[in-house]
């Protein structure tokens, strides 16, 4: 047990002097360049830019396996970010809008517009209020008022836009021909091509965007047993869905590797300067 | 009492802003509801806060496990709040943007709160990396079919595609990998996403209608034990 | 065929016809307020201002926008002598012409977008040409007002409200003690036979109802299916392991399992830290989960809920374990990881389909049986449009264009 | 000095590939950490020696880019910086350029966000693009920054029909009546295109669904890559165009240096990212490869 506190003492002597040399070094390096903002703002960089790095390192650890460095990261970022949401909601939402309508002695502090006092306003105030005394198990109950409103207007804002555009808009969206500027079966053959934007590659997309959406449907269709036609209708749904699934797994692998390369180019140009 | 007035308050709210967009008259309540709404939303953000402070105190005044890095949350969370509310180093006046350029509350997005939260999502390259090579099986048919067509995009959504493939002729262009993938996306992903998406629809108005007529009322009896 | 079937087809025809019916009322509604303006063309000759302008309160708002329309200037030909039309507007008594928008050669109409509700206004419009002006053609004063119920939205109401009408018409009916039909999910033999193999190998089941709480339908939706492997696992005592991220879960999915026990007759055997917390935070939960999987060496995962990145290194770490893994969630981004990796995955619906199928809960069968309505109602529109429009654009045929128009006009919500 | 980069990628790359099909086939176990050092070189090498490759618009961008274009100068256009530092290096370069080209068409560009964090990725978009490359556009009258309200969608269900009800004052606190740029401006209706930049929740769908759809506005989006499929089955007739990832961000990034000759040098970090990014998807698919053969390879082995 003991030699495992030692690893560990050394490990974080270790990684206290290389954060002091990286900071001593970017600060001559934000010294020495040309746009340099005096001695103390040179100073203060270096050490933001060091934080950053050894923050992103510490995160990166985790990879290794779990530990104190990947804690310590962790909990910083779990706090911060709490915060930071309940700063800028303060300042744009409650003193940005409740304030100019509940208090005019309020208003002339922030600086901001009173509009006069409106009582409705203090609806939302006496809710959001009753929606903290969710913190106190036993008055809890009560913040189940606030709730309501939270649900009841998210249902009810949910509803008629899923329906207009998710599902009225969708099904419009499918009214397409399934002959593209059919001239007769000659023509269609006689100029016949497999050119992206020729008429074959417009009939089969609509072929298969129609073959796909009807079949998706009978796929998530609870109300029959999938046998016979619609056994069958089910299946190509299911591989139109398969398809659907391997472009989303291709575009996911390609969002989460740029995000690497984000931090990689972060630790490479702005810290190291290996490249400009 | 404890259950009446919430399905009351959500029936009525829900009701209200369904009819706003029917009935031009209602709809100046829309807009009231919505906007109480979203300042109620603040207050669940101080919640968040609130709830994080309190499970961490307790942690350290149990010495739960880990009880040391919840000083750090709280520490993190008590500069970020002071240098947010008091606008530390803030250039402008009291109505000045909160994340003014020079402002603590900025510095500290910039050099904290940016890497540590860009970093925790880049780890996934490495494991979407690691599961390819010991996850990813065409095991059956409809993963097969999956696998091929994540390799159309894979190749499609980079030059590649176009340096293997640009020799193809244009009267044959759809074969070309960066057309196919292309296709692949605005034919069958299209249809099968509406396909989802039609699920999904009738899936939240079901939901929402349930909710606002009281039939759904799990969200209340969370926390009555 | 049982006596539930055959009333299901009678209901489905009669919503149909009641579909159809109503669909007539709607497309007359619309063909009525859709005016028709006649374009007159006289010789060119110097530019002159467009004639006969009106100006029409804009149908269903408040009253906060008008219509201006205008013929076009006799010389509003091809040969593009003008640049396009000016248009001003004044309160109807004060003289004060303020120009509101500008608009290309060709177009005959203006909205106006910002008036006030009740003030009556005077609209002006003028021919531009290369900076100069023709003179100001007025229309009759009218007050912009707000109209009590906007028809334009009368299909949006009409379709609404069979959905919301079916939804409700099958809960009522599931709450009365009928039976409704649902068809086998193949996921719920997939997880018998997952079940079947920790029995056969005798190494414990890891059950992971995701990382959301209680209000996330699909959290409820993995608890109602632990309920089913509950009941397996009190039968034939195998070890089950629930890590949670949600202390509420872990309350229901304590409850879940003890209710199964005790209908075993073995309340007993039932422990408190089968189902136990780790931790809210998404990585921290999941890097511990992964140490239990390799430690325990599970084999059988069951990931049931809401899922986020972390599914992609569950599935990952549940293979390289060798065990059988069933997955089950609702969100798009992370089936395509599920499907991958895993050997069963409830896609979607199936997931809220099999939880209805186990629970029998009026609520969760009556309204799957009216999203079935929808969904029903869905492909017969797509079917009938797809087929209007193919005639149509192919052949022609004044019915199939009717038909193409009428279904295009039904399924799109002008305001 | 790219070639040789190439030449080296290549060569790492493919040594490390080929020595891991070898253990695959064997059956032997690799460890996670194995794999992560081999992904995390195949990212770096590239970076290091700035292999980069050309891009070409395809027509879910270009639609994008023209209808930006073909608006008539001092359009309204609303930019809605809906993201966080987890997508910030996917989805950057698409405000940075969306911006640039706003602002170089002379449109009138109104800036706002549906998640707290957009208030100080807006801010520093405000001093490294606008205050930097078109110091003569003036704040209040060509572009203005209204910053950030709570509510995601409840915020949308407002300003659609009443923008003041919802912003009382911009950022910085200086009231909208007094504001030229908002004269005129009653909602979003008043706004001739909306770009929402973002991938999560609250972001391009809900854009669609509470404000373009109802209130008949042309929308687009630019999205991180997780969320770009889902948005498809809106494209034409709900969404002018999307921009998909990195890719997208690369492919606006080309378009825009060929149409205009003034942003020749200006930094294009979706093309920079693109090199590494190509490589990083060969080596997952050939991770899929290998990982396959040796999958059917020891189930033929195994009875």
């Amino acid at each position: 047990m003991a030699n495992s506190k030692r690893i560990s003492a050394i490990i974080l002597i270790i990684v206290i002097a290389t954060f002091l040399l990286s900071w001593i070094i970017k600060a001559f390096n934000l010294e020495g360049s040309p746009n340099n903002t005096g001695l103390w703002f040179s100073i203060r960089d270096a050490f933001f830019i060091t934080i950053a790095a050894f923050l992103t390192l510490a995160i990166f650890s985790f990879l290794y396996k779990d530990n104190p460095y990947y804690k310590f990261a962790e909990h910083l970022f779990v706090g911060i970010s709490a915060a930071y949401w309940m700063c800028v909601g303060f300042w744009s939402t409650l003193i940005g809008n409740l304030v100019p309508n509940i208090s005019s002695s309020l208003s002339t502090f922030f600086r901001v517009p009173y509009k006069g006092l409106h009582f409705t306003y203090f609806v939302p105030l006496i809710l959001g209020i009753i929606l903290l005394m969710r913190l106190s198990s036993k008055r809890g109950w009560i913040s189940r008022w606030a709730l309501a409103w939270i649900v009841g207007t998210t249902s009810g804002l949910n509803l008629i836009r899923y329906l207009r555009t998710d599902f009225i808009s969708q099904v419009s969206n499918t009214f397409i021909p399934l002959l593209v500027d059919w001239k007769g079966v000659g023509p269609f053959f006689s100029h016949f091509s497999l050119s992206s934007t020729g008429q074959f590659a417009m009939t089969l997309s609509n072929w298969v965007i129609f073959i796909g959406v009807f079949c998706g449907l009978i796929y998530f269709f609870f109300s029959k047993e999938h046998k016979g036609i619609f056994g069958t209708a089910s299946r190509v749904g299911i591989w139109v869905l398969m398809i659907t699934f391997g472009a989303s797994f291709g575009y996911t692998v390609m969002g989460r590797v740029s995000l690497l390369v984000g931090r990689l180019t972060y630790l490479f140009r702005d810290w190291l300067g290996l490249i400009s | 009492m404890k259950k009446q007035v919430p399905l009351t308050i959500t029936f009525i709210v829900g009701v209200v802003l369904i009819l706003s967009v029917f009935f031009p008259p209602v709809e100046t309540w829309g807009e009231d509801f919505s906007l109480f709404f979203d300042i109620i939303a603040v207050f669940a953000f101080f919640l968040g806060g609130g709830n994080l402070i309190r499970v961490h105190t307790e942690r350290i005044a149990k010495k739960k496990k880990d009880w040391g890095f919840s000083i750090i949350t709280i520490l993190g969370f008590l500069i970020m709040l002071a240098a947010g509310l008091f606008k530390l180093w803030n250039p402008g006046d009291i109505s000045a943007d909160v994340a003014a350029t020079g402002s603590l509350f900025q510095l500290l997005y910039d050099w904290m709160f940016n890497p540590l939260g860009a970093t925790m999502y880049s780890l996934l390259a490495f494991y979407v990396a690691s599961a390819s090579y010991r996850a990813f099986r065409a095991k059956n048919r409809d993963a097969t079919i999956l696998l091929i067509a994540a390799f159309i995009i894979l190749l499609g959504r980079t030059p590649l595609g176009m340096y293997a493939t640009g020799w193809i002729p244009e009267s044959f262009s759809v074969l070309q990998i960066p057309n196919l993938a292309i296709w692949v996306m605005t034919s069958p992903n299209l249809a099968g996403q509406r396909a989802i998406m039609i699920g999904i629809a009738l899936g939240v108005v079901a939901m929402s209608l349930r909710l606002i007529l009281g039939v759904e009322r799990t969200y209340l009896g969370m926390d009555i034990d | 065929m049982d006596c539930t079937g055959k009333s299901q087809k009678y209901t489905y025809i009669a919503i149909l016809t009641l579909f159809l019916s109503l669909l007539l009322i709607i497309s007359s509604a619309n063909a009525v307020n859709s005016e028709v303006l006649v374009e007159d063309t006289t010789s060119a000759f110097i530019p002159n201002a467009p004639t006969y302008v009106t100006a029409t309160d804009y149908k269903y708002d408040r009253g906060e926008s008008a219509i201006v329309k205008w013929q076009l200037s006799s010389d509003d030909n091809s040969t593009g002598k003008i640049t396009g039309y000016e248009i001003f507007r004044s309160e109807a008594d004060a003289d004060n012409f303020v120009s509101i928008g500008v608009v290309l050669p060709g177009e005959n109409s203006f909205r106006d977008k910002s008036t006030e509700n009740g003030v009556s206004y005077i609209y002006g419009v003028v021919t531009l040409y290369n900076g100069r002006t023709s003179q100001m053609v007025l229309s009759e004063p009218i007050t912009p007002g707000t109209e009590i119920v906007n028809w334009n939205l009368l299909n949006l109401f009409i379709i609404g409200l069979l959905i919301a009408g079916s939804v409700i018409f099958f809960i009522t009916h599931a709450k009365r003690g009928k039976k409704l039909f649902i068809r086998k999910i193949a996921g719920l033999e997939a997880i018998d036979e997952a079940i079947g193999r920790a029995t056969e190998m005798g190494r414990p089941i890891l059950f992971i109802p995701g990382i959301n709480d209680m209000d996330d339908v699909q959290t409820i939706a993995g608890i109602t299916l632990l309920g089913r492997v509950a009941k397996v696992v009190a039968d034939y005592d195998i070890k089950i392991n629930m890590p949670v991220a949600r202390s509420i879960v872990m309350t229901v999915g304590r409850e879940t399992i003890k209710e199964a026990y005790v209908s075993a007759g073995r309340p007993d055997a039932y422990s408190d830290d089968m189902v136990h917390y780790i931790t809210d935070e998404q990585f921290g939960y999941v890097a511990a989960v992964d140490g239990i999987m390799v430690r325990e060496k599970p084999a059988t995962c069951f990931y049931l809920g809401a899922f986020f990145a972390e599914s992609l290194i569950l599935a990952e770490t549940g293979n390289s374990v060798g065990a059988i893994q069933i997955a089950g969630t609702a969100m798009p981004a992370q089936l395509p990881f599920f499907v991958a990796a895993c050997d069963y995955t409830l896609i979607g619906e199936e997931l809220f389909a099999a939880s209805a199928y186990l629970s029998n809960e009026p609520k969760q069968l009556g309204s799957l049986k009216g999203q079935d309505v929808g969904k029903f109602m869905a492909m017969m529109a797509i079917a009938l449009g797809v087929f209007g429009a193919t005639i149509a654009e192919a052949w022609g045929g004044s019915f199939f264009i009717w038909l193409d128009e009428f279904m295009h006009r039904l399924f799109t919500i002008t305001n | 000095m790219t070639n040789i980069g190439l030449i080296i990628s290549f060569l790492v790359i493919g040594v490390g590939l080929l020595w891991l099909f070898i253990l695959a086939l064997k059956g032997r176990e690799v460890d996670r950490r194995i794999i992560f050092i081999f992904i995390g070189l195949a990212v770096s090498v590239p970076l290091l020696f700035r292999i980069s490759f050309s891009e070409k618009a395809t027509p879910i961008v270009r639609d994008v880019f023209y209808k930006i274009e073909n608006l008539p100068e001092g359009s309204n256009i609303l930019l809605s910086y809906d993201y966080g530092p987890s997508m910030a290096p996917e989805v950057e370069p698409m405000s940075n350029a969306f911006l640039r080209h706003a602002l170089a068409k002379n449109h009138k560009v109104f800036i706002m966000c549906l998640w707290a964090t957009g208030q100080s990725l807006i801010a520093t978009a405000i001093d490294s693009i606008i205050k930097r490359e078109f110091p003569e556009k003036i704040n209040g009258v060509d572009y203005i920054n209204i910053g950030f309200k709570a509510g995601g969608q409840g915020v949308l269900n407002v300003i659609i029909t009443d923008f003041r009800k919802m912003y009382l004052t911009d950022v910085d606190g200086v009231n909208l009546d007094s504001v030229p740029i908002f004269k005129g401006i009653k909602s979003l209706k008043d706004m001739d295109l909306l770009i929402s930049i973002g991938g999560g929740f609250p972001g391009v769908k809900e854009w669609i669904l509470f404000a373009g759809a109802p209130g008949n506005i042309p929308t687009a989006g630019g999205s991180a890559a997780v969320a770009a499929p889902l948005l498809y089955p809106y494209y034409p007739k709900q969404m002018v165009g999307l921009l998909g990832g990195i890719k997208g961000a690369a492919e606006y990034e080309s378009e825009l240096k060929k149409v205009y000759p003034q942003f020749a040098n200006m930094p294009t970090p979706g093309i920079a990212m693109m090199g590494p990014q190509t490589l990083a998807h060969l080596v997952v698919m050939a991770f899929i490869v290998i990982g396959n053969i040796a999958f059917f390879v020891n189930r033929r082995r195994k009875p």
